[in-house]
């Protein structure tokens, strides 16, 4: 039980942060462009997917530095070329502009990799057991993953709390109306902040990609579950995101450990007048747990846990 | 007179700082009122309180005696308060007549009935073109809102406060930007349409606020410094000192 | 013209054209497929128009219209079953009314929590209560019947004036019938108190509350109503195919509906009923043609939202007051001219996706011959791969260049045409965003 | 509203070009209905490459009855709906076999969709040809004359492990852990009960049900496997399901072996490799190549040769020879002669031992291997996917021995 625990935390914590190092980046471009990034997901998928290219060719440790670079490059290109033309036509215009680009980039990486999950290998040189608890071994590729994680976090606060640019961006996320005060810089912002987002999500994607699955519907498994994140941590509020891939990270991984049906708890009579209800186990609905919390959210709290503005 | 809007001790503050700090005020019934000051004195943040588009901090508002505090706007105005915007709040890609018609709809109870023909609702008809015909937009009827010049949007914008009727009329500085040929027509326009009605305006042009208010208050740094006729509000020494040395032309 | 009448009779003509093309078709094109295909065009078109309703109508982007289609459907299928189970007196073309009626229970149910707020909150929470249907779907078995689904048998039913609707063309009849009636009674409601309303709304939320209405409320019954005539598609759909399973309600078809609408054209009413013929049609057949046809729609997506918001019904009724003025034939000397590098671009881009396409996924088995434009190429040297960049490349330059032509061309027809202030319905750009950043 | 007539006559103009479309032809057609397009095209297309590998097989030697085999692709998506309108558009070019394999609700849809054609259109009979969908409902409750299925159904593909299982003392406990769908659950009855009846020494550790598709890490999941202490795990799981399972369970070290339905299917092999359980993952098919009889072994390295694949579907062989003998006996290629040839055929089967296609519910029965992967032994040929690794045959259960009832009750014409 001890070690069903230490692990479930662990793996909770782990896909927590994965979450953030995504939500993080969509909750900057939502405060400051009022673009919700429905591609958001497919720069982590792309991520995934240059790394795997460039460590298969040269290596690991070169894709996890150049990808995330290159997947901020595809990122800016894309804000530069498309999203800044759509911006006339007003927000619902640009989000339709990220659904079609989430959809085509689906259908390039499909044609590019196959639809199977590709052979994206832990490096040689973290592929070790980190420690032993009892029978149970944990791989050091996740412990470098919650490092890098961690460190991108730090960063993150380090950038946005030291840096001129970062006090730009802490300004416009409680202000938004401050951002049209910038002055001539407001596109080169926008382009880098959607730049620095994607690329987020492409290191995400480079260091999730050998550990968990590198396959073309990686984006749409995540994708909803990152909006739930930002909706339920609270729009615009970069502690609530925090916080919400944190909790949806635990309680998913957790709800998997869970055996416990309703017809456990009240009795497999009572539990047969609900039908299929009573005899689901929590396991098995872990995957809808997030969109329950959302909904609850709204219903109960409408500005999510953290959040100022009234969603 | 009995007050038909009435103010009591509003405050409002965003985050630290305090806009409004503790305004009482009552308009009676039939009374043209001005409230003017300062720039950033709050006199569209009052406005926004009143009709509900802020919560108060603090305080009670109430109309025809009811308190209207807390509720939304859509309520507030089903109560018979309506109001114009400073800054062009207007349907633009509606043509003038939809944005009259639709400013009519629920005074003349139509609510949201997805069952009845707009077209062919002749007291709807009648109404707008009546407003359309007392801003002076009939010719401009089937124009998109939205390609209207400035002066003609103002017109548009004072147009769907009074189509529906209400009794208590706010009006956020109907002339600014107006040249002076425009904004005496506009003068002209809100004594009209506002006729028998009670009217708020936040006014800036000096000689708009005294040929139209029969009371005028003066608010200064979140508070009302004086209320009077604007013969005694030219006259009062502390307004002179505060505001009107500077503001008048 | 009555008090409130919602149509006046001269408005009735387009109506019976309609109706008789409705009625006629099936004569003209009686093979099984074309019936097969107008059939599920008819659906999708009810479909797409109360996706509009929402979007083009209302502005409320909704990534889950399809949980109200597929909810309906099921309730649709287990309608049928249970009335030929019983043996009720309820003949098969009053099932999508049931199915309208369960649309509508169930926008109302999710409706009251996901119109709060439009815009692109609204947006996110349609997406996150779509997820959460679909995934519901799999563990509540035994009304969605797991990923196989529920299937019923429409000629159990108790025949109508001794039709059975087991043969295509009647259940084409049925549909074409049901069509006419949504058609009619969506355009209707736009022409509404509501209607107008939801129009207001979608342009200027804020200044509708100062007008009296709740736009909570507008928002609320718009999204009721859309869903009782996606109910209405629904049950459609599960007496076309006798068949209903989950991926009806998932995201694919709520993505399907909104391709659908955007392709079409939201700022027109009829423009949903043309994406819904387009992208069924090219659903249908683009698959026999390329193994790609996914990412063309994607692709074809992303162009219409960069370059024509308006869709192509926007961008038809831009000739508008061209063709009343008689003036549309100086256009087309520009147009003519701006075809042939805009054909030259699509052709390089088709032939590098067919090329990708057929190497990338193809080649291991099939070798490195494409055929492609009724000629076979090798993808394997360069060579068709730089004439199709060469194509690609120069059409997009002389497609520039000839875009001031086409400009000026429009701008001489413009100039001599009356201004444009027809009805605001025939706006072009989409809705602006509702209340994204709350001031 | 002019403008509703201008959409109604667009409408008129694309269907009259698909009308146009249609051609006709004196090849004897069959439908091809599997997804070509998306997501699950790269296991269509291979799929489409065996029939028409066995087309030309049979073109070769004359045809049937004189016509030239063709295949005809349709793009099904794996949608139930979109698969019926291919259906239809197959039918409106005269096509009256269809064939198709992916996707046990396509092949509900399917049959349930022939059957209903078939009643309402007297005399245009439509056969279907069902070579990989392997719920049991379709060749029991929903059983249909017009249906005809040569994969083994899952609860024959578990008889056969069972009956394999009866040889393996060594196994102890087990953990159940399959996907969430009707497929997983039926995995998961099937299992208890059969091993209740045929190793009752055997416990259960574990059960369970995970969602489908949508896991992206097994790994608590593998750390209840291993806190329950079992020796072997039994798993239905396919596609990513069974590779990320394998992958969890090397990065945790788990120690057990897995016994597995789809552990073959594309992309399963690479995954295998990649975490080093050698001959610890099992799989239960129709035919293993490296083990084949000549014949077979033949008609493998020509096809690998031709396009580079692995032959997946020795049963698509059985059912395209089949096909072809029961045409040529009834002298005819009208579907119901055929199906009446069909019923009860009995023949040697493309690797080894007698085949019968079962008369009363139209299954078709035949020798199951059981087979493990690991690096090629001496003397094997076939390795999967370019890993050096390839199939060993570890136990072969008869056909005879598979022979579960059947609760069909088939309406004949």
């Amino acid at each position: 039980m001890l070690e069903l625990i230490t692990f479930s935390t662990l793996n909770g914590l782990l896909y927590g942060m994965l979450l953030f190092m995504m939500a993080s980046g969509l909750t900057l471009i939502f405060s400051m462009m009022g673009v919700l990034n429905f591609a958001h997901a497919s720069f982590y998928m792309l991520g995934a997917y240059f790394g795997f290219e460039i460590s298969r060719r040269i290596g690991f440790w070169p894709g996890f530095v150049v990808a995330p670079l290159l997947v901020g490059a595809v990122g800016a290109l894309v804000e530069r070329y498309g999203l800044r033309r759509v911006h006339r036509y007003g927000h619902v215009a640009e989000l339709l502009f990220t659904f079609g680009l989430a959809f085509v980039l689906e259908e390039l990486v499909n044609m590019f990799w196959g639809k199977l999950p590709v052979d994206y290998r832990v490096p040689p040189s973290l592929d070790f057991v980190a420690f032993r608890l009892f029978d149970t071994t944990y791989p050091a590729y996740r412990m470098f993953m919650l490092l890098v994680a961690v460190a991108m976090f730090a960063f993150l606060i380090a950038v946005l709390t030291r840096s001129r640019v970062g006090l730009i961006i802490q300004a416009a996320l409680t202000h938004p109306d401050m951002v049209a005060m910038l002055g001539h810089n407001v596109p080169r912002i926008f382009m880098l902040v959607f730049g620095v987002g994607a690329a987020l999500a492409g290191l995400a994607g480079v260091i999730a990609g050998p550990a968990l699955v590198t396959q073309p519907s990686m984006a749409a498994l995540l994708g909803p579950i990152l909006f739930v994140v930002i909706v339920v941590g609270g729009l615009g509020s970069l502690a609530g995101a925090f916080v919400a891939s944190l909790l949806i990270g635990l309680v998913q991984t957790f709800a998997v450990a869970i055996n416990v049906s309703l017809a456990d708890v009240v009795g497999a009579e009572a539990a047969a007048r609900l039908g299929d209800l009573g005899t689901v186990t929590v396991a098995q609905i872990a995957p809808v747990i997030p969109y329950l919390l959302l909904v609850l959210v709204l219903i109960f709290r409408p500005k999510g846990l953290m959040g100022t503005r009234e969603t | 007179m009995s007050a038909v809007l009435s103010l009591a001790d509003v405050h409002k503050s965003f985050g630290p700082t305090a806009i409004i700090r503790g305004v009482t005020l009552n308009v009676p019934t039939g009374e043209r009122h001005a409230i003017i000051g300062p720039n950033g004195a709050g006199k569209s943040t009052l406005f926004h309180l009143i009709s509900g588009r802020f919560p108060v901090s603090s305080g009670t508002v109430s109309l025809h005696g009811r308190p209207i505090t807390g509720l939304k706007p859509y309520e507030i105005y089903r109560r018979g308060l309506s109001r114009s915007f400073q800054v062009t709040n207007i349907f633009p890609r509606l043509s003038v007549y939809e944005n009259i018609r639709c400013a009519v709809l629920w005074a003349l109870g139509y609510k949201y009935a997805f069952w009845l023909g707009v077209d062919a609702l002749r007291s709807v008809r009648e109404r707008a073109e009546a407003v359309m015909t007392s801003i002076g937009l009939t010719r401009r009827r089937d124009v998109q809102a939205g390609v209207l010049t400035y002066a003609e949007q103002r017109a548009l914008e004072i147009g769907l406060a009074i189509a529906g009727g209400a009794d208590v009329i706010l009006l956020d500085e109907p002339t600014a930007g107006m040249s002076r040929g425009e904004s005496e027509q506009a003068v002209q326009l809100i004594r009209t349409v506002t006729q028998g009605k009670t009217l708020i305006m936040v006014e800036h042009d000096m000689s708009v606020v005294f040929g139209l208010a029969d009371r005028i208050s003066v608010l200064v740094y979140g508070q009302i410094i004086a209320s009077d006729t604007p013969r005694a509000i030219r006259e009062n020494a502390a307004v002179r000192e505060a505001y009107l040395g500077q503001a008048v032309h | 013209m009555s008090e409130g009448a919602i149509l006046s009779w001269r408005s009735w003509a387009p109506w019976v054209a309609l109706a008789l093309a409705l009625v006629l078709l099936p004569r003209l094109l009686s093979s099984g497929s074309s019936l097969t295909m107008m059939s599920l065009m008819g659906i999708m078109i009810i479909f797409a128009l109360s996706y509009n309703m929402l979007l083009g109508q209302t502005g409320m982007l909704s990534f889950g219209h399809a949980v109200y289609y597929g909810l309906a459907g099921f309730v649709a299928i287990h309608a049928m079953n249970a009335i030929a189970q019983n043996k009720w007196a309820i003949p098969l073309p009053v099932i999508p009314l049931i199915g309208g009626l369960a649309g509508l229970a169930f926008g109302i149910l999710f409706g009251s929590v996901s119109t709060r707020r439009g815009g692109t909150v609204f947006a996110m929470i349609t997406l996150g209560v779509g997820e959460l249907v679909a995934s519901s779907s799999l563990i509540l078995r035994s009304f969605f019947g797991g990923e196989s689904g529920i299937t019923a048998n429409r000629t159990k039913l108790m025949p109508l004036f001794g039709y059975k609707f087991g043969p295509q063309i009647e259940i084409y009849y049925l549909i074409a019938g049901w069509a006419f009636i949504a058609i009619l009674a969506m355009y209707a409601i736009t022409r509404t108190p509501f209607g107008r309303m939801c129009n207001a709304v979608r342009e200027n939320p804020e200044r509708a509350e100062f007008i009296g209405y709740s736009t909570q409320t507008v928002r609320f019954i718009a999204f009721c109503l859309a869903g009782f005539f996606a109910g209405i598609a629904g049950a459609l759909a599960a007496i076309n195919f006798e068949i209903m399973n989950a991926l009806s309600l998932g995201a694919a078809q709520s993505g399907t509906v909104l391709l659908m609408a955007f392709i079409g054209g939201i700022g027109l009413f009829w423009g949903p009923i043309l994406g819904a013929i387009l992208v069924t049609f090219l659903q249908v057949t683009l698959s026999d043609l390329t193994g790609a046809w996914m990412l063309y729609f994607g692709l074809l997506f992303i162009l219409v939202v960069m370059f024509a918001p308006g869709g192509i019904a926007g961008w038809l009724a831009l000739h508008g007051p061209a063709l009343r003025s008689g003036r549309l034939g100086r256009l087309l000397p520009a147009y003519a001219l701006a075809a042939v590098p805009l054909a030259m671009a699509a052709a390089g881009a088709i032939l590098i996706v067919e090329l990708a396409h057929h190497m990338l996924v193809k080649a291991s088995s099939d070798g490195s011959l494409v055929h492609v434009f009724f000629t076979t190429l090798d993808g394997a040297s360069p060579w068709p791969w730089l004439a199709a960049l060469a194509l690609l490349g120069v059409g997009a330059a002389l497609t520039r260049l000839a875009w001031g032509p086409v400009r000026s061309a429009w701008a001489a027809v413009h100039a001599a045409s009356a201004p444009v202030d027809g009805p605001a319905e025939a706006a072009v750009v989409p809705p602006a965003a509702q209340g994204v950043l709350p001031t | 509203m002019r403008s509703l007539v201008i959409a109604a006559s667009l409408a008129l103009g694309a269907a009259a070009a698909f009308g146009a479309s249609l051609a006709q032809a004196d090849n004897l057609k069959i439908g091809y209905i599997d997804p070509l397009s998306g997501g699950g095209a790269s296991v269509g297309e291979v799929g489409l490459k065996h029939f028409q590998f066995l087309a030309d097989e049979i073109n070769a030697k004359g045809g049937v009855n004189g016509q030239q085999i063709e295949i005809v692709p349709f793009d099904g998506k794996t949608n139930p709906q979109e698969s019926l309108i291919q259906a239809q558009k197959a039918i409106d070019q005269g096509i009256r076999f269809i064939t198709q394999g992916n996707g046990s609700s396509v092949a509900g849809a399917l049959l349930d969709f022939v059957a209903k054609y078939n009643d309402r259109n007297p005399g245009k009979e439509v056969l279907y040809f069902n070579y990989a969908a392997v719920d049991p409902v379709l060749t029991n409750d929903k059983c249909s004359f017009w249906h005809f299925r040569w994969d083994a159904n899952s609860d024959i593909k578990m008889a056969a492990l069972t009956n394999f299982l009866k040889q393996r003392p060594a196994v102890k406990k087990i953990y159940l852990i399959n996907q969430d769908y009707s497929f997983g659950q039926s995995v998961r009855t099937q299992a208890r009960a059969m091993l209740k009846e045929k190793r009752p020494d055997i416990e259960i550790v574990g059960d369970e049900l995970h969602p489908l598709l949508k896991i992206t890490d097994f790994s608590p999941y593998i750390a209840k496997i291993k806190a329950s202490g079992a020796d072997t795990v039994i798993t239905g799981n396919w596609g990513q399901d069974i590779a990320l399972l394998l992958k969890a369970a090397a990065d945790a070290g788990l120690q057990t072996d897995f016994y597995t339905y789809y552990a073959g299917g594309a992309g399963g092999p690479t995954a295998i490799k990649q975490t080093g359980l050698s001959d610890r993952v099992f799989d239960i098919v129709e035919g293993n190549a490296n083990d084949a009889p000549a014949s077979a072994q033949k008609t493998e390295q020509e096809f690998r040769d031709k396009y580079g694949v692995t032959l997946w579907y020795p049963r698509a062989v059985n059912e395209m020879r089949m096909f072809a003998k029961a045409a040529n006996e009834a002298k005819s290629n009208d579907p119901k002669a055929v199906a009446a040839k069909l019923e009860d055929m009995k023949v040697e089967g493309f690797d080894g031992g007698e085949i019968v296609m079962r008369k009363d519910d139209h299954q078709l029965f035949q020798d199951m291997f059981v087979r493990s992967f690991g690096p090629l032994k001496p003397g094997q040929k076939f390795d999967e996917e370019k890993t050096g690794w390839g199939w060993t045959t570890q136990g072969r259960v008869a056909g005879k021995d598979t022979l579960l009832p059947t609760t069909c009750k088939m309406e004949r014409p």
